[in-house]
């Protein structure tokens, strides 16, 4: 059954300021209603770039969209007036960020910050959206909900504070959730619960999620489809399954690699030889040339483009599928 | 809080007591000898010496320290070498002008200074940041007394529009009082309109990366209710801090402006006592002087905690 | 020589917080009572959640501050009883690496006098010895030698981190502490360091104390493993003991919490409740009395000691718990596929590994910046 | 109406014995009588008392009192009165009116209105000193009340009674009804309002927060001649402003400058003083080379102020043995005063005389004065009524302001005969013989004589300058 | 994301190519770069001597003679301009040098150690920041005597709190970084700690505060002249040159203008320098 997707996300390239190359290379996905994509890749790809730039909160002078659209329900959001985003944010679309400590502001109740949400795109009374905030706090299992409405951020933990983050963001039932690594700064016991939270709050409500992550343990565990970025670019995509039983793209390979097994040793850690290339030094082909094992003249001159690999599954290298193409070598 | 309080009183007394060793210290070591200030153009040595004796010049330095501490503690500030006024009065007199001065001063800084700091921050890297900026800065690096000279020349020698100089208590003539302290306090302002300007601005510009602002635009808040809402709530905090330090600075009254255009306050007065050597006034006022700073930087403490739901929920 | 080359007994540190201003002084019992020995030539890992006091038992380890109450001993020599003048010097012998390699180099010095500076302060090395000694401890750690004379914002965090690495080496030290040494880095710097660190550890014969939250990375490097929950160690086992058979709940907990690369598996878990009190008002008793399912009133009046041999918990109802049902136990291995594509990697990628980072020698980009 | 009055500084303590400050006379002028008063060319005329008359060769003066004068505190003012003020004078610890009454041995009421001092010497100066603050009265009541208190609540008998002060900001006298001239004196209150700024005490009378004004900057009288709405008015003072040389006094006084003549001869011809009253003064005030003004009665007409010879200076310094020489001058930190100070440099070095100038604050000069540190010192004396008063104590050798430290048996005589004596022929006679050999000594070299200078508005009538630069408001009316 | 990660550039080249690309930072370097070069050159000018009368050129206005006209001796105001730049740049560095060297130590030893040693110079150096600062350095002028050189020593001790307060705040940030810990865990002494890892590390924001203390120091020294306890006549300074102008202000206003002017415009670069420094020191700003 396909149905129309919530987001969908076509050829999103992003600029930023003095700088000789795209940092965000034509990047496309699309999520459906329900469903959760994951978006993984290392620190400094362009994850958070892509999520804020569907939420249109780039900033202004620094980033320029050069090509590609931001469809969601339809609607281009990049074509939209500031003043319609700003009705949709927060209200049809919402997001947590990362960092649960610094993302409340200090100085106004938790309460209040939930039920200025459900204000600004319900016109309720106070009351009204104190009332929500409530059970918005409920929802996300919140002990001793109604007294923590008066809490200012400082005086909860992480979790508690991600917890509200949540609150905030599903107040007024969005259609499109992003997620910018919520649980990264949390403590393991406790990214457990709200990744079950977010979870079963998914379920309820029947959001799309755009969760990111460079957790491939996170992935595994929320994810319906994943989308590999590095440098940029979206270099392998595809089920969650398919992903980790068949990962086709040397970066996915290496990033898999490198994470130790939690099951137990299984020898030396692969690894991914030296760094990101600078913007200036970006490659003219594939990105990851400079690093792949794998690499071959021709990857240095030309992009590959993402082929099909069955399942859903895509794939942006020359070489693949490795098993072949290498193996034949 | 209260406690707070007190403690912050009981760090202060050190501090009184080394700022009168200092200033005792200092004016002892000024060269001239106040007596024969005092003794009038005749200097007649029986007077020298009757009034060597009166104001224990003659003892050691520790001794007249002691007695004028001694003297403190009873509520006793001693009398002006000069006038034989009690030096009490003389500050009760001139407290509520150097308080005028400073409220007006004060007024004019934060209606200039945080407007014009919000705006820049805002409009970082804009031609109405760079304005703000060169502004602001002017203000700075004018320096008061020639402002005030010059302002002198144009608004009431050339334009006649306010009195050059002079003072008159609000209590009993409200226009005139006003009229006569306009220029000074704008003088005073401008300076102190830069400062809170840039404070403005550097804590408006660091609150607007902050999260929590990301997080209020993502709610679809309005840009003015994230700015002035979100933002400014936060930024506020080191602005009023700072303005109240400010303003106890003011306290110790503006030297040169007061000199200019002879408005009787601290800044004035304590001038004159130094070049009359007016050994009591000297010590009296600038010991008043601080514990009005200590006082203000008290309030700056107790505001910082209160308008910080983080220190103030502590407890 | 001993077979035990550390030794902590009943380290306790308090730290007295606030005050003064603002509010009324917290005592803050950041570690409570800890015992522990390090075994020569091993692998030894601190594990447990963010203020639990990892950090500040490291510090003590090696005394960097000092114990509230108790000793630590050295080769049988008491550290805490040490003057100023021979704890310096032994300071050749214990090495530390911290957490954030982005706040551990002196920004305002060059990789070089860096390096250099524990030969200056502990061998009687001339200036061109030293600079050959530098470029050697460089070149094993994986540096280009020639970038001796930068500074440390022109490297990446991972080359910061080697940078930390070759400092701590430099004096010969025969015990190294890592303070969470590789969690500020990216996945894939992170397997670059991790397979360093266990490679300089062969070399030199090192015996390494490792911090970090990371159960995997912990798993992967260490032979034992300390557990800590609010200031004390609760469970203490061989590596291979303590993920196969945990025995305190709160390290069950844990396990069960870590999520599994494998999609599916994460199925069914149970998810501990509650958050970590706040170490300035601890719980009474077992302090993770308020969040374990097994409670009983016993735990909330009485701390339970850590007791055993080689397999030590600090539970009342140990023996009685049921065993659990922890989901890295079914994670099964990689798919067939998979592991045949990480061969072919492995392989391709093998004459590479030593030139590490000296592709791209000025490309920091791979780093994990912090962000405050 | 009021009267509003822009004074150069703020007044001292306001009590009469205890006052020291130029600028307080201006408002006792108008807040105390004084026995004696004098006219704009320095005739003494009756104020408080009536006529006096000396007797017993000079050392009795016997004193009729008004009748109908009452202080403001109600207090009737008769002989007694003024018995307990010059014993108040004389004997109050902080008085500085003691060496301005040193000759009085007695004073006794001698009717109810009528009393006679008795002298100690014949003392020619001490009419002059009735018409100053030693001859202002205060109530005895309220001295005996207030003790050194009345500085903060002066009661005299004058036209005008205090009613507040605030220090820096303003004096504030209203009028006294009762006062026996009351119909004379047509402002109900007088505010004195103390603006050290010329400039700015300028720019309050033209903007009309100030009626008049004392003091006024020499450069601002061509504005406020050309000012239509403005008046001004001019008397040359009874002061001189000049360079005192330390002669005698200590070590610093062991140079050629101190101990050879001929060499300060050199910088006083070296000195245009002619063009320092044009360049700094506008031509103003008036060139010096005297103690006394060229307007007063006791000037030497016979000598006055010398060219300029630098040529001639240069031979005095050659034939010092000289070729050049430094001195260092100390001045009081004020524009004017260095400006002044600056022209003479300019002058000096001409001739050789490389002066290099100690700008110092006011209180620490006079110490260096009195101590004798110090080679030269610009400084000036406001003047007396009496010329006793501008030579006596600088030049006799135990004279108290002799700061040069200059003795000669010689002037002692001549200087202390004309004291004594009340013939002013024979007077005149003493003084030019001693200013003859001052002249050539030269322990202090004479510059110029400042000028009084008002300036009002043209609305004010019959206001008269005095040589002593107050402000006598009898008679000044505002339309 | 910080600069760092795109930045394969020395620190003092990324600090220096900040502080260019900053064009109001680049204005105050000319100004003040112009006003040092006139102070420097001075002697070399083709310019009259600053101390020459001239009794028949009076408080002439500006003309083709004398470019910004005479004075009140006559003297040429544009040859004073000039030579009194040295004064007031002088006086702004040299006593801000004073400043530093004696707040800085003080500083550094207060926030390193802590403690009673904390205590006590924390308590002085509050006490010294009650006093009002004109007025301490008036006090201290009048004690030292009025000339250009006790103006700076005055001014340089009353600014000393400043810079005690600020070393000392600086000290305790870099104090708990964790390179100051590792310079311990490897042996290092106090004296070396204090020195090596410490002092180099707070020198941006002292130097940041040095640049505007400059600015303040030069109006002070205005005051100061302007209050008669400055530079010593003949020689020229702005605020001594102002004291005197004041009183001519509307015979002869261009003796009041230009030295304003001219302590408007260096004060005014200083501060502009002062603001791009810290821009281009601090780390968070890109
Ligand atoms: N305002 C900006 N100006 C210039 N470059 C920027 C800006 N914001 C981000 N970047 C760059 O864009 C790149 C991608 O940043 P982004 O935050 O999207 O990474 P990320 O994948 O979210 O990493 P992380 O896992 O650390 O959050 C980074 O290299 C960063 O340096
Ligand atoms: N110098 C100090 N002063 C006061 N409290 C401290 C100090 N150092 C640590 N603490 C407190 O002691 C407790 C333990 O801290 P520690 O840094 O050892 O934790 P940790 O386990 O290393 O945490 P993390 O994983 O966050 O690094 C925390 O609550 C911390 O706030
Ligand atoms: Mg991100
Ligand atoms: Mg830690």
């Amino acid at each position: 059954m396909h149905r129309d997707p919530v987001l969908d996300v076509r050829d999103l390239s992003i600029r930023f300021r003095g700088q000789p190359i795209d940092l965000i290379d034509t990047v496309s996905f699309s999520i459906e209603r329900g469903k959760t994509l994951c978006l993984v890749g290392e620190s400094g790809c362009g994850k958070s770039v892509t999520s804020l730039a569907i939420m249109g909160l780039l900033p202004k002078r620094a980033a320029t969209v050069t090509q590609g659209a931001v469809r969601f329900d339809g609607d281009d959001l990049l074509t939209l007036p500031e003043t319609r985003i700003e009705d949709l944010r927060g209200n049809r679309m919402a997001m947590i960020f990362q960092e649960p400590m610094t993302s409340l502001n200090p100085s106004f109740t938790v309460g209040h910050q939930v039920a200025e949400a459900v204000r600004r795109h319900k016109g309720c009374t106070p009351a009204e959206a104190r009332d929500r905030a409530l059970e918005m706090f409920r929802k996300v299992r919140m002990p001793a909900a109604e007294k923590r409405l008066d809490d200012y951020p400082h005086q909860m933990s992480g979790g508690m504070r991600q917890r509200v983050m949540i609150a905030m963001a599903l107040a007024n039932d969005p259609e499109l959730l992003i997620a910018d690594e919520p649980t990264t700064a949390l403590d393991v016991t406790i990214q457990a619960q709200i990744l079950d939270l977010m979870r079963e709050l998914q379920d309820d409500t029947g959001a799309a999620l755009l969760m990111i992550t460079h957790d491939l343990g996170v992935v595994a565990e929320i994810a319906d489809d994943v989308a590999v970025m590095y440098a940029g670019r979206i270099v392998e995509s595809g089920p969650v399954a398919r992903i980790f039983d068949e990962p086709q793209h040397p970066y996915t390979l290496g990033l898999m690699g490198s994470m130790p097994a939690i099951a137990g040793r299984q020898g030396r850690l692969l690894t991914i030889p030296g760094a990101v290339p600078l913007p200036a030094s970006m490659p003219q082909g594939c990105r990851f040339a400079s690093r792949c094992p794998f690499v071959q003249d021709a990857c240095h001159v030309a992009r590959p483009a993402l082929s099909d690999m069955g399942g859903g599954q895509q794939v942006a290298c020359r070489r693949a599928p490795l098993d072949t193409m290498v193996g034949a070598a | 809080m209260l406690s707070f309080i007190l403690r912050r009183i009981l760090i202060a007394i050190p501090t009184l007591i080394l700022v009168s060793m200092f200033v005792f210290a200092l004016q002892k070591l000024l060269p001239g000898d106040p007596i024969l200030v005092m003794a009038g153009e005749d200097r007649d040595p029986e007077v020298i010496a009757l009034l060597r004796e009166k104001y224990r010049m003659n003892e050691p330095l520790v001794m007249q320290y002691i007695y004028w501490a001694g003297d403190v503690l009873r509520g006793d500030l001693g009398i002006s070498l000069r006038t034989n006024e009690p030096v009490l009065d003389l500050i009760a007199s001139k407290l509520p002008v150097t308080i005028q001065l400073a409220i007006m001063s004060m007024l004019f800084a934060m209606l200039i200074g945080i407007p014009a700091g919000i705006l820049s921050a805002v409009r970082k890297g804009t031609w109405v940041d760079w304005l703000a900026n060169v502004v602001a800065l002017s203000g700075l690096s004018i320096p008061n007394f020639w402002l005030g000279i010059m302002l002198i020349l144009l608004v009431s020698v050339n334009l006649g529009w306010l009195p050059a100089s002079g003072y008159e208590s609000p209590w009993v003539d409200p226009w005139k009082s006003l009229t006569t302290m306009i220029m000074p306090a704008f003088v005073l302002g401008t300076a102190l309109a830069a400062t809170l300007m840039r404070h403005t601005r550097s804590a408006m510009l660091g609150v607007l990366q902050a999260d929590y602002v990301r997080t209020a635009r993502a709610k679809g808040l309005r840009a003015r209710v994230v700015i002035l809402k979100h933002a400014f709530r936060n930024a506020v905090l080191p602005v009023v801090t700072l303005s109240a330090l400010l303003f106890g600075e003011l306290l110790a009254g503006a030297v040169l402006t007061e000199q200019i255009f002879t408005i009787p306050g601290f800044g004035k007065l304590i001038v004159d006592a130094v070049f009359n050597r007016d050994y009591a006034v000297v010590q009296g006022v600038v010991l008043c002087t601080a514990v009005g700073f200590i006082l203000m930087n008290l309030v700056a403490d107790v505001l910082y905690v209160i308008l910080n739901p983080r220190l103030r929920t502590a407890q | 020589m001993s077979d035990i080359i550390l030794e902590a007994v009943d380290l306790h540190k308090r730290f007295t917080r606030g005050g003064g201003l603002f509010a009324k002084a917290t005592t803050i019992h950041a570690v409570n009572g800890v015992s522990l020995q390090v075994r020569r030539g091993e692998t030894f890992a601190i594990v447990g959640e963010s203020g639990c006091g990892k950090s500040t038992l490291a510090r003590l380890l090696l005394r960097l501050i000092d114990p509230t109450e108790g000793s630590v001993i050295h080769e049988g020599q008491d550290l805490t009883m040490l003057g100023a003048g021979a704890m310096r010097a032994l300071r050749s012998e214990l090495q530390f690496i911290f957490q954030d390699p982005f706040s551990a180099l002196n920004p305002r010095m060059s990789v070089e006098t860096i390096i250099a500076e524990p030969l200056r302060l502990h061998t009687s090395l001339n200036a061109a010895e030293r600079r050959e000694k530098v470029a050697e401890l460089m070149a094993r750690v994986g540096l280009r030698p020639e970038m001796a004379d930068r500074f440390p914002h022109e490297f990446s965090g991972g080359q910061r981190q080697r940078i930390c690495i070759a400092r701590a080496l430099a004096s010969g030290p025969k015990l190294v502490i890592g303070d969470e040494p590789v969690s500020a880095l990216d996945v894939s710097v992170q397997a670059q360091i991790v397979n360093l660190l266990e490679d300089l550890k062969q070399e030199f014969g090192l015996t390494l104390v490792i911090i970090a939250h990371d159960l995997a990375v912990i798993r992967h490097m260490s032979d034992r493993i300390a557990v800590m929950y609010l200031g004390e160690v609760v469970e203490l086992a061989r590596t291979e003991d303590l993920f196969t058979a945990p025995r305190h709940p709160y390290t069950q907990a844990l396990l069960a919490a870590i999520p599994v690369p494998v999609p599916g598996s994460a199925a069914g878990r149970k998810v501990l409740g509650g958050d970590i009190p706040s170490p300035a008002n601890p719980p009474s008793g077992c302090k993770f009395h308020t969040r374990c399912p097994h409670a009983t009133a016993l735990c909330r009046t009485t701390r339970p000691v850590l007791d055993g041999k080689d397999h030590q918990v600090a539970c009342h109802h140990h023996q009685t718990l049921p065993a659990p049902d922890l989901p890295l136990a079914r994670a099964s291995r990689r798919s067939p596929a998979a592991e045949a594509r990480f061969a072919l990697y492995r392989a391709a990628s093998r004459d590479a590994e030593l030139q590490i980072d000296t592709t791209h020698p000025n490309n920091p980009t791979n780093s994990k910046e912090t962000t405050q | 109406a009021d009267l509003r009055i822009g004074l150069q500084e703020d007044p001292d303590a306001l009590d009469t014995d205890q006052a020291r400050t130029f600028v307080g006379r201006i408002v006792f002028e108008s807040l105390c009588d004084k026995l004696v008063n004098i006219t704009p060319g320095l005739e003494f005329i009756p104020e408080l008392a009536t006529s006096w008359e000396w007797s017993n060769e000079g050392k009795t003066l016997t004193m009729k009192l008004r009748e109908d004068a009452l202080f403001h505190d109600g207090t009737p003012f008769n002989a007694e009165a003024v018995v307990a003020n010059i014993e108040r004078s004389t004997t109050l610890p902080e008085s500085r009116r003691k060496s301005e009454l040193s000759s009085v041995e007695t004073v006794v009421a001698t009717g109810p209105y009528e009393v006679t001092f008795n002298l100690k010497n014949p003392d020619a100066t001490l009419i002059a000193q009735l018409s100053d603050r030693a001859g202002m009265m205060i109530s005895p009541t309220a001295a005996a009340e207030k003790g050194l208190e009345l500085a903060n609540s002066p009661v005299c008998s004058g036209p005008y009674k205090f009613v507040e002060r605030i220090q820096q900001d303003r004096i504030v006298l209203e009028k006294f009804a009762e006062h026996y001239d009351a119909g004379s004196y047509s402002f109900d209150r007088l505010i004195f309002l103390p603006i050290p700024d010329t400039t700015v005490r300028l720019a309050n009378l033209r903007s009309g927060d100030l009626d008049m004004l004392e003091r006024l900057a020499p450069s601002d009288v061509a504005a406020v001649k050309a000012d239509g709405s403005l008046a001004f008015s001019a008397a040359t003072s009874l002061g001189y402003q000049g360079i005192t040389v330390n002669v005698n006094n200590g070590a610093r006084s062991e140079t050629p400058f101190g101990k050879d003549k001929r060499v300060r001869q050199a910088l006083s011809l070296a000195i245009d003083r002619e063009v320092i009253n044009q360049v700094v003064f506008e031509g103003v005030y008036a060139a010096g080379n005297q103690p006394f003004p060229p307007t007063s009665p006791w000037y030497d007409q016979t000598n006055p102020v010398p060219a300029r010879d630098v040529d001639a200076a240069k031979a005095l310094l050659a034939e010092a043995g000289l070729d050049g020489i430094k001195v260092e001058i100390q001045t009081a930190n004020n524009p004017v005063q260095l400006q002044l100070m600056q022209v003479v440099q300019a002058m000096a070095a001409e001739a050789g005389i490389d002066i290099s100038i100690k700008a110092t604050e006011f209180a620490t000069m006079l110490q260096e004065q009195s101590a004798g540190n110090y080679d030269a010192t610009q400084v000036g004396w406001s003047g007396r009524t009496d010329p006793d008063g501008n030579i006596h104590s600088f030049m006799t050798c135990a004279g108290g302001l002799n700061d040069s430290k200059f003795c000669m048996e010689e002037i002692d005589a001549l200087l202390n005969k004309a004291r004594t004596s009340t013939d002013a022929a024979e007077r005149k006679a003493s003084y030019d013989a001693a200013n003859a050999i001052l002249r050539e000594e030269l322990p202090i070299i004479y510059l110029y004589h400042q000028t009084w200078l008002w300036a009002m508005s043209n609305k004010i009538n019959g206001f008269q300058a005095y040589p002593d630069g107050m402000i006598r408001l009898s008679g000044v009316t505002m339309e | 994301m910080t600069a760092v990660a795109d930045a394969p550039v020395t620190s003092r080249s990324r600090t220096w190519r900040k502080l260019r690309a900053n064009r109001s930072a680049l204005i105050g370097a000319v100004v003040v770069g112009l006003f040092v070069g006139l102070a420097l050159l001075a002697p070399l000018l083709p310019i009259a001597d600053p101390n020459a009368t001239d009794w028949g050129a009076i408080r002439k206005a500006p003309s083709a003679a004398a470019w910004m006209g005479t004075d009140e001796i006559g003297r040429d105001i544009l040859a004073r301009m000039i030579w009194g730049a040295q004064a007031s740049l002088l006086a702004g560095v040299v006593s801000v040098m004073i400043a530093v060297a004696i707040g800085v130590p003080f500083g550094l030893v207060s926030g390193y150690f802590g403690g009673w040693t904390d205590g006590i110079i924390s308590r002085c150096t509050d006490a010294l920041l009650a006093m009002p600062f004109l007025i301490l350095a008036i006090a201290l002028a009048a004690f030292l005597g009025p000339s250009l050189t006790n103006a700076m020593i005055a001014i340089g001790l009353s600014a000393v709190p400043i810079f005690i307060r600020l070393t000392r705040g600086q000290v305790l940030a870099v104090k708990t970084e964790d390179y100051v810990e590792g310079a311990r865990a490897i042996g290092l002494g106090h004296v070396a700690i204090m020195t090596r890892y410490i002092l180099p590390n707070v020198v941006p924001p002292i130097l940041v505060q040095a640049t505007l203390t400059i600015a303040t120091a030069i109006i002070a020294e205005a005051s100061l002249s302007f209050l008669g306890l400055g530079q010593q006549p003949p020689a020229p300074s702005w605020g001594s040159m102002l004291n005197t102008a004041k009183n001519f202000l509307s015979q002869a206003p261009w003796m009041a203008i230009w030295p304003g002017a001219g302590i408007f415009l260096v004060v005014m670069g200083f501060n502009l320098l002062g603001d791009g420094l810290r821009d281009a020191l601090d780390p968070r700003e890109h």
